[in-house]
């Protein structure tokens, strides 16, 4: 889902901040958030070799595209890149990033934590976390 | 009837498959649905929440089914 | 004042988005969030030209650091990196760059606006915004 | 006794010059050096705030000056 104001995929290969972060620029913006999200090494004192993310794709455009609407409307964001990866990611590699910019810094960082607290809780995208000794689904289970 | 069911994550791993078509009753719903993969496949029960989509949207537990409908199982979500 | 876990520079040349990024990255971060502050084209309905900024840098070095060690304390910060650019800016260019990488995302939220807010309070850097018709040191009046 | 003044921003615009050596009292506060800074040139009562550094950190009002010592006067900051 791509337009002048709004760019959202969901990509088999390496996310830019660079790109995302043009994206957004706008002569009318003060403040531009970024949020990345990278794959950690450690999760629960276990070490992670690598993550696996797999995406129901047109679901999950359609469900970011109803978070960036929202964003768009209650803080007059002027401009939203979300790039999800999926596939294999290594450890510090970018799994989600998420650019908003709006005329005023503060609802800047209150519409970037939405997006990824939200796309975090509806957006059907999954991760499996793969160890030396085994792999999980990450928040499957209790 | 038949419907076309597809599952990803955790869900894929529990069926055994990714997309398989299935008989159900006509006029089936969502709940019913459910029950029956949770009776089958008793992992379900396992997890922190089960939804589904027909679609490409998340669909109530009291829709109904159509003949041909792709009913997508959406075991918790963990993108980010 | 740079060491391998913050990064505090006042610079004469364009920031890059991609090098701040990059210098917070760490394997046990879960979340970094970057703040860029860019030339806004409109400001109270007058369009500006461009905008100039000074700074008393040694100071402003300074002011920089003891917000980066707040925030390395109070939010359990893993890297930080601010670059404020100064001399002439044109519309789109950036005058702030501030990533803060944390364990979880919730704090590098919270930490990267922090920095930014307290910025604006302290640290001794100075915007002349440049309009057709005249020019204007922000903030300088009620 | 002599001391440095530097200024920056719309306090070196008041001022007309961005470093100077003045001459103030032995044992001059900043309070007291702010006072003649205002009468001299009242454009500084129209800022927002006025705040002075000496040995690049922020000073309160009751700091007393030392021969030499740089006092930088600094106008509202608007970094960012």
């Amino acid at each position: 889902m791509t337009d002048s104001l709004m760019d959202i995929q969901v990509l088999e290969t390496p996310l830019s901040v660079e790109k995302c972060t043009a994206f957004v620029q706008d002569p009318a913006a003060g403040g531009t958030v970024v949020f990345v999200g990278t794959v950690r090494e450690w999760t629960k004192g276990k070490r992670v070799l690598r993550l696996e993310f797999e995406a129901y794709k047109p679901m999950a455009i359609r469900e970011m595209t109803k978070i960036v609407e929202t964003v768009k409307e209650r803080w007059e964001a002027l401009k939203i890149c979300v790039h999800h990866r999926v596939g294999v990611l290594e450890i510090g590699e970018e799994a989600v990033i998420i650019a908003v910019a709006t005329p005023h810094r503060k609802a800047a960082f209150e519409a970037c934590e939405y997006v990824i607290d939200t796309l975090k809780q509806t957006v059907p995208i999954w991760k499996k976390e793969v160890f030396e000794d085994g792999e999980v689904w990450v928040a499957a289970h209790p | 009837m038949e419907i076309k069911v597809r599952a990803f994550g955790i869900a894929k791993d529990i069926l055994g498959f990714r997309e398989q078509t299935l008989s159900v009753e006509n006029g089936e719903t969502i709940l019913e649905f459910k029950k029956r993969l949770l009776s089958q496949y008793p992992k379900f029960e396992d997890l922190v929440s089960l939804a589904f989509a027909v679609n490409e949207e998340y669909c109530s537990e009291d829709f109904v089914l159509q003949p041909l409908d792709e009913v997508v199982i959406i075991p918790p979500v963990s993108g980010g």
